[in-house]
């Protein structure tokens, strides 16, 4: 068989069973143990990385689950306050750091070569590195916090509780590392995702006919770039001050303790968009599915994402409003942070007029909409609230934020995640979820959500300040928040059934076939599962909503080679095809780079000469990734 | 047409330049909010508007109303122009001698709305045709010379208007320029001139994307400059903020309204522009490609 | 519904526009007049008064110290409670010792911070008399949860009368229990931290003890102030409150029975 | 699903060159990363300079010397630099082999002069904030050079092996050269800043 494959075969010359078989052999992922530690498949690596976050966040939902009992009642002594800070700290850092953003960009890793009809990820040994830093970095928070390390300073670690004098110890020395291995693999998925979407879409797939989940990551892989450098300049900045005695945070000697919140809300107000906006792509792009008709309004829903990436970059403002900020600019900070109300509400504006004008089909990616919606809109309201400083200056730290914030996050976020993972399963796994576990899943997490946080506004307005690990029994918060603890374990529930179905339908689910919701973008034009080249031949695209066009014909491009890992090289604006490009193959360098990392990372939290001796095995892993071996793809 | 423009620029540049020499021109020193109408700012913002009507009345007679230069292109050219003498003749002009704030008001309105507006009015186009044919002519060679070429490259123009920007806020700089007329008229002329030569650059001759990208860097450091008086807890413009008590302000809240009005209201301008580079982005991006093409070709 | 589905993609399209653009302009009105709200809200809010009241706010991990600034006489110093006349503007100086914390009374103002190496100020009104609750909004650490204090608004005349009584030293030990009680904290560490004036007692870490029993609470809201109160929180501090800065001081049963008497003479 | 086969690549061009490669964009995008690190350690400085009553604190500015040398050895270098990218567009292996080793000599002379800038600051990292904004702003500065010397050293090594001959590497070498004039350019505010704003 081998024999017959010639050097410079191309896919055109092949019929389909022969190229399936050649193209398996260039690109399969090698079995064993070294084949899983080597994989440069985006698929691979997504589904791992997928995976890896939700246990984060289950993880994170446990502490949620522990902070609630403690809360349950008024002056309960179950978490000693030093435990519930640990807790409240590790569960904040868990779902932002190792869940929230490491999820979509997750999804991403999955989708967005499908999505735009291509064989892998740009930079898959990046990809590759990625993930092993990211999960360095989990293991590292949980790791610490399992032997009572963990940072009990807040996921802001404002200064100076954080700084060298107060915050004692090595925990915020792990927070601070920990933030530096998920920022290093968020900004090189960041990367990775840019130059895919703008560089290897299939031919024809110009701006205009991009899937809205793809725009979406593609601004929110432009916010991380800009944003992330900001945390790590911040943390970069704190572990100085607590290992080598600089002074940017020490107002005694010149530094300032505003300067944190400056640079840490100049990420974190955008890291909000980071998570939402890839939630508002996955709506836009499941959505049409269900309601049977193209989504309306392509252009004003790319130009909000936009926007909302540009405004996300003005706001960071809006989390200081109570540090004794110009009395004047009140005003200017309210109205720029209530502008941002305007392309969310041009977003979902436009999703209604889609759903009014189609005809909705209520399977349950599509009843996790109806529940952002809810959700969604009562976080916005409640957000235009915070906006206004004289309200926010009650509001702001109150357990009102907490409410506004999960309603933001979960109904904003989680809900759609959800909902996409229920749309895109039989993709991930060639199986269907269950639709009757699905509903009871999307209903039980709705109502319960609802019940937990929904009370949280009442407690906020009561007075119950956040992070507080009790209360006192005169303060009259002793009911609602029993209430909200009971709802919680409901929530829990909710979510431990969806991850029942989830690994069962993995094995036992109804096996799906290629396009089983009748969608219309590209990652349904391949098999489910996909095969390990994504497409035997690159499909063309012409227009938004390929598969709904082309009456059951894909229109394809051939000529690639079958020998050797070959994919497409576009131009950015219209798509047209401009070189072919030779994509890696399977190395362990990543893991060997990734590891050599690790030591220089936590060496520095003991010494500063880490720094030197740790630069060693880091240059030689580098030099083992970039050294070519010889093989076909590397000397082209 | 767009081979003249350039040479036309510098021309109708230089005629515009005494215009922005209004500072402290007339009156430095009246104690009344009063409109100023200083000859030297006066003479050539008419000239401006004299050569652009008349070249645009003769482009007009010759290729038919609205052709050549567009209705809307008349309008944003007016619209400019009004925006420019508003900044340069109304009190505002006095106030921003008095009041920190003011200024910035009055430099705003150059950079991010005069500017772009007559850019956008396509101003060399027409007034070119205000001169004999031969005088348009050699303009228009001048106008392929490379130093202008270079100038006009979108990054060269987004970083001298930022170099401009940056440079004059120092504090000491822009304190002399309150107590020196020769450093105010450089000043000012340099925010028109690199102002226009930055909208100029990004509105007529990058690419869609490109100017969306250095409009967003440019948003990012105004702002940034912007956030740095807003939140200085000290007055580093002691010259300007002099007199803000008259208007019941601090000096240090004087510094503070001024360092917004640079950070928000103009970042807001240079967002809404972006937006617009990037719708145009996206809608243009699927010419180009027919369905089916055979790509043999290339 | 019926009617929706029959029109054409286009009408549908042309609908859908009018009602988005709509919903848009919509939208642009009502943040556009929340703004203005918000405004005018801060205006109100931030009005200038006439003569206020000063008094100085320190916090600390965990508990405030309040500072009335001398008018015609010594400084007076006290924690957890801040006493106001009602009716008059009082403008608060902020300003924090080791991390940041927040003043919030919810009754009477939003919250300001207390930042170290800045100076914030709060003005605020009680406008009836009355007890209002305070606490610390911004995660300070292990105690964040029991930092609160008291804002006690009275008629000008109590407010006066009580400044007038806080600026005297401590009373003398009424009985031979309350002289030993001050004996054994003179002997003992106490006075290492804290301070009550006509004693030797002069340490700065922690509470003024001056006036100590005519406080409404003990430790920063965790206690009423009791004499019993007293005695358990001076027997051990670290299991009522972990992680305090307030050691626990070996004391006999006797000693610290007459210890708590005398500080409950504090008034 | 049917498959229609409309176009056909087979004769495309293997591994584009600038903006048709992949790495070409990867470069870019890791300068925008690094660009918006830099200026963000700018706008910390500012900030403190403005926060602080008299800035540099209780230091003498900076001393010119050092600082200007490595300034006009970095400025000296982009022309061979930029000779060494057009020798690589052009797969010119000899000059290109040159070109490297001459770049090494270049990008280690500044980074041998940095030892004495350092010293010139005349403030410790651990004196004031305004020592630790410069030793960090510095110190940034250096990791970049540091960075892409070895990458240079690397490159170079990879061009007398076997390996040399390949559009992939010369691809490589410039996009090592477009880094090389991110890291010369980025310095000019960042000189600007360090020895100008003392002495306003």
């Amino acid at each position: 068989m081998s024999a017959r494959i010639q050097d410079d075969q191309r896919d055109t010359d092949l019929a389909d069973a022969p190229l399936d078989a050649a193209l398996r052999r260039v690109w399969d992922t090698p079995r064993g143990v070294w084949g899983a530690l080597a994989t440069v498949d985006h698929k691979v690596i997504g589904r791992r990385y997928i995976a890896t976050a939700f246990v984060f966040l289950a993880f994170g939902g446990v502490l949620a689950l522990l902070m609630r009992w403690q809360l349950a009642r008024p002056e309960s002594r179950v978490l000693t306050p030093d435990l519930y800070n640990q807790i409240f700290t590790v569960h904040g850092t868990s779902m932002m750091f190792l869940f929230a953003v490491p999820v979509m960009e997750a999804m991403a890793v999955y989708l967005v070569p499908l999505m735009v009809g291509t064989r892998n990820i740009a930079f898959p040994r990046l990809n590759a590195f990625s993930y092993w830093m990211y999960l360095v970095g989990g293991i590292l928070l949980w790791g610490a916090f399992l032997v009572d390390m963990g940072p009990d300073i807040g996921w802001f670690a404002y200064v100076p509780l954080a700084g060298p004098q107060y915050g004692a110890g090595k925990r915020v020395d792990i927070w601070a590392q920990m933030i530096t291995f998920t920022e290093i693999s968020a900004l090189a998925v960041a990367v990775e995702i840019v130059v895919t979407v703008l560089k290897q879409r299939a031919p024809g797939m110009s701006l205009d006919r991009i899937p809205l989940f793809v725009w979406a990551m593609l601004v929110t892989s432009f916010i991380i770039i800009m944003a992330m450098p900001a945390v790590m300049v911040a943390s970069t900045a704190l572990i100085l001050d607590r290992l080598v005695g600089t002074h940017f945070f020490n107002p005694a000697e010149g530094g300032d303790v505003l300067l944190w919140q400056h640079l840490f809300w100049f990420f974190g107000h955008p890291e909000v968009y980071i998570i939402f906006l890839p939630a508002v792509g996955m709506i836009s792009s499941i959505l049409p599915t269900f309601v049977r008709r193209p989504i309306f309004g392509y252009l004003p829903l790319v130009l909000a994402m936009v926007s909302v990436g540009i405004l996300s970059f003005g706001l960071w403002v809006h989390h200081m409003f109570t540090t004794g900020l110009p009395r004047l600019g009140e005003s200017f900070f309210t109205a720029s942070s209530m502008a941002i109300a305007l392309p969310s509400g041009i977003q979902i504006f436009c999703w209604l007029a889609t759903i009014w004008y189609g005809r909705p089909v209520y399977r349950t990616p599509f009843l996790f909409i109806l529940a952002f919606f809810f959700t969604f809109i009562m976080g916005g309201m409640t957000g235009v609230m915070v906006a206004s400083v004289p309200l926010d200056t009650q509001l702001h730290d109150s357990y009102f934020v907490v409410a506004h914030f999960h309603y933001v996050l979960v109904g904003g976020a989680v809900f759609p995640l959800l909902g996409g993972v229920y749309y895109w399963f039989p993709k991930f796994t060639g199986r269907m979820m269950s639709e009757r576990v699905g509903k009871w899943v999307a209903g039980l997490l709705f109502a319960a959500f609802n019940f937990t946080f929904f009370p949280m506004h009442v407690l906020g307005l009561l007075g119950m300040p956040r992070r507080v690990y009790t209360y006192q029994l005169d303060m009259g918060w002793g009911g609602l928040n029993l209430f909200v603890s009971l709802s919680a374990v409901v929530l829990a529930a909710g979510f431990l059934l969806f991850f029942y179905d989830a690994v069962r339908s993995a094995r036992h689910g109804e096996p799906a076939g290629d396009n089983p919701w009748g969608a219309a973008t590209l990652e349904w034009a391949t098999a489910s599962p996909p095969p390990s080249y994504n497409f035997a031949r690159l499909p063309v695209v012409r227009s938004a909503n390929p598969l709904w066009e082309d009456d059951g014909v894909l229109p394809v491009a051939g000529g690639l080679r079958v020998d050797r890992r070959e994919l497409l090289v576009t131009t950015v604006g219209g798509a047209l095809p401009e070189a072919r490009e030779s994509s890696p193959r399977p190395t362990i360098w990543p893991l060997w780079s990734a590891l050599a990392t690790t030591a220089l990372l936590l060496g520095s939290i003991l010494t500063p000469w880490a720094v030197v001796w740790g630069a060693v095995p880091v240059t030689i892993a580098l030099i083992g990734w970039f050294w070519p071996g010889g093989r076909k793809e590397e000397e082209s | 047409m767009r081979t003249l423009g350039p040479a036309l620029l510098s021309l109708c540049l230089a005629l515009l330049a005494p215009a922005s020499v209004w500072a402290h021109g007339a009156d430095p020193h009246g104690d009344a909010p009063a409109w100023s109408f200083d000859p030297w700012i006066m003479l050539p913002l008419m000239l401006a508007a004299a050569l652009y009507l008349c070249g645009t009345a003769r482009l007009w007679r010759r290729a038919g109303m609205g052709r050549g230069v567009r209705y809307w292109q008349l309008a944003l050219y007016v619209a400019g122009w009004l925006a420019l003498a508003g900044a340069l003749v109304s009190p505002l002009h006095w106030w921003g001698e008095h009041l920190f704030t003011a200024h910035m008001i009055e430099h705003e309105i150059v950079m991010v709305v005069a500017a772009p507006l007559l850019v956008a009015g396509r101003p060399l186009g027409a007034a070119l045709w205000a001169f004999p044919d031969r005088l348009r002519r050699r303009l228009a060679g001048a106008a392929r010379g490379g130093l202008w070429r270079w100038l006009s490259l979108p990054a060269t123009a987004t970083i001298l208007h930022g170099l401009a920007i940056w440079v004059w806020h120092m504090p000491p700089l822009f304190d002399a320029t309150v107590t020196h007329v020769g450093l105010h008229r450089a000043q000012h002329l340099s925010f028109l001139l690199s102002g226009l030569l930055f909208w100029w650059a990004l509105l007529r001759r990058a690419h869609p994307a490109a100017a969306a990208g250095h409009l967003f860097i440019t948003m990012v450091h105004t702002g940034v400059l912007g956030a740095l008086l807003t939140f200085s807890p000290r007055v580093l413009y002691t010259q300007q903020t002099a007199h803000a008590a008259l208007w019941g302000l601090t000096a240090l809240e004087d510094q503070q309204i001024a360092g917004l009005v640079m950070w928000v209201p103009g970042g807001t301008v240079y967002a809404a522009v972006m937006l617009t580079m990037v719708s145009r982005w996206v809608r243009r991006s699927s010419r180009g490609w027919r369905p089916g093409d055979a790509l043999r070709a290339r | 519904l019926r009617r929706r589905s029959r029109a054409t993609p286009q009408a549908a399209d042309r609908h859908a526009g009018i009602a988005v653009g709509t919903a848009c302009v919509a939208t642009v009105l009502v943040i556009t007049g929340l703004t203005l709200a918000s405004y005018v809200t801060t205006r109100v809010i931030s009005a200038g008064a006439e003569a206020p009241l000063v008094v100085r706010v320190r916090a600390l991990q965990w508990w405030w110290e309040v500072t009335y600034p001398g008018e015609a006489g010594p400084d007076v110093v006290t924690a957890n409670e801040i006493r106001i006349p009602a009716g008059r503007p009082v403008r608060i100086e902020l300003s924090a010792a080791d991390v940041i914390h927040s003043f919030w009374v919810p009754n009477l103002a939003g919250k300001q911070d207390l930042i170290p190496g800045r100076d914030n100020v709060l003005t605020l009104t009680a406008r009836r008399p009355g007890q209002y609750r305070g606490q610390c909004a911004e995660f300070c650490g292990m105690q964040h949860a029991h930092m609160a204090f008291m804002v006690i608004a009275e008629p000008p005349e109590a407010f006066a009368a009580w400044r007038a009584a806080q600026q005297a030293d401590s009373a003398a030990p009424a009985g031979a229990e309350e002289a030993f009680g001050r004996q054994v904290f003179e002997q003992k560490p106490c006075g290492a931290c804290h301070t009550v004036r006509g004693t030797e007692a002069r340490g700065t870490n922690g509470p003024d003890l001056t006036h100590l029993a005519s406080r409404a609470t003990l430790a920063a809201g965790m206690l009423p102030m009791t004499r019993g109160a007293l005695a358990a929180w001076i027997a051990d501090p670290q299991t009522i409150k972990p992680g305090n800065n307030m050691p626990m001081v070996p004391l006999t049963p006797a000693e610290l029975q007459a210890v708590s008497a005398w500080l409950a003479t504090l008034r | 699903m049917k498959q229609d086969v409309v176009v056909d690549l087979s004769d495309l061009p293997m591994n584009g060159s600038g903006t048709a490669s992949l790495t070409w964009w990867g470069t870019v995008a890791f300068m925008l990363i690094e660009g918006t690190g830099f200026a963000l350690m700018i706008s910390v400085y500012l900030y403190l300079g403005s926060l602080a009553p008299a800035w540099p604190i209780e230091a003498p500015p900076p001393e010119w010397g050092p600082g200007t040398g490595v300034t006009l050895l970095l400025l000296a270098s982009l022309v061979p630099n930029v000779l060494l990218s057009r020798w690589a567009a052009a797969r010119d292996l000899r000059k290109v082999r040159a070109g490297l080793l001459i770049m090494a000599v270049f990008g280690t002379a500044p980074l041998v002069l940095r030892v004495w800038e350092f010293m010139a600051l005349d403030v410790s990292w651990d004196s004031n904030a305004y020592g630790s904004a410069v030793w960090m702003l510095l110190g940034l500065h250096t990791t970049h050079i540091l960075t892409d010397l070895l990458e240079t050293y690397v490159l170079a090594a990879l061009m007398f092996t076997r390996h040399a001959d390949n559009p992939r590497r010369f691809g490589d070498v410039q996009d090592g050269a477009m880094y090389w004039n991110f890291v010369v350019l980025t310095w000019l505010p960042i000189y600007a800043c360090l020895y100008g704003i003392p002495r306003l």
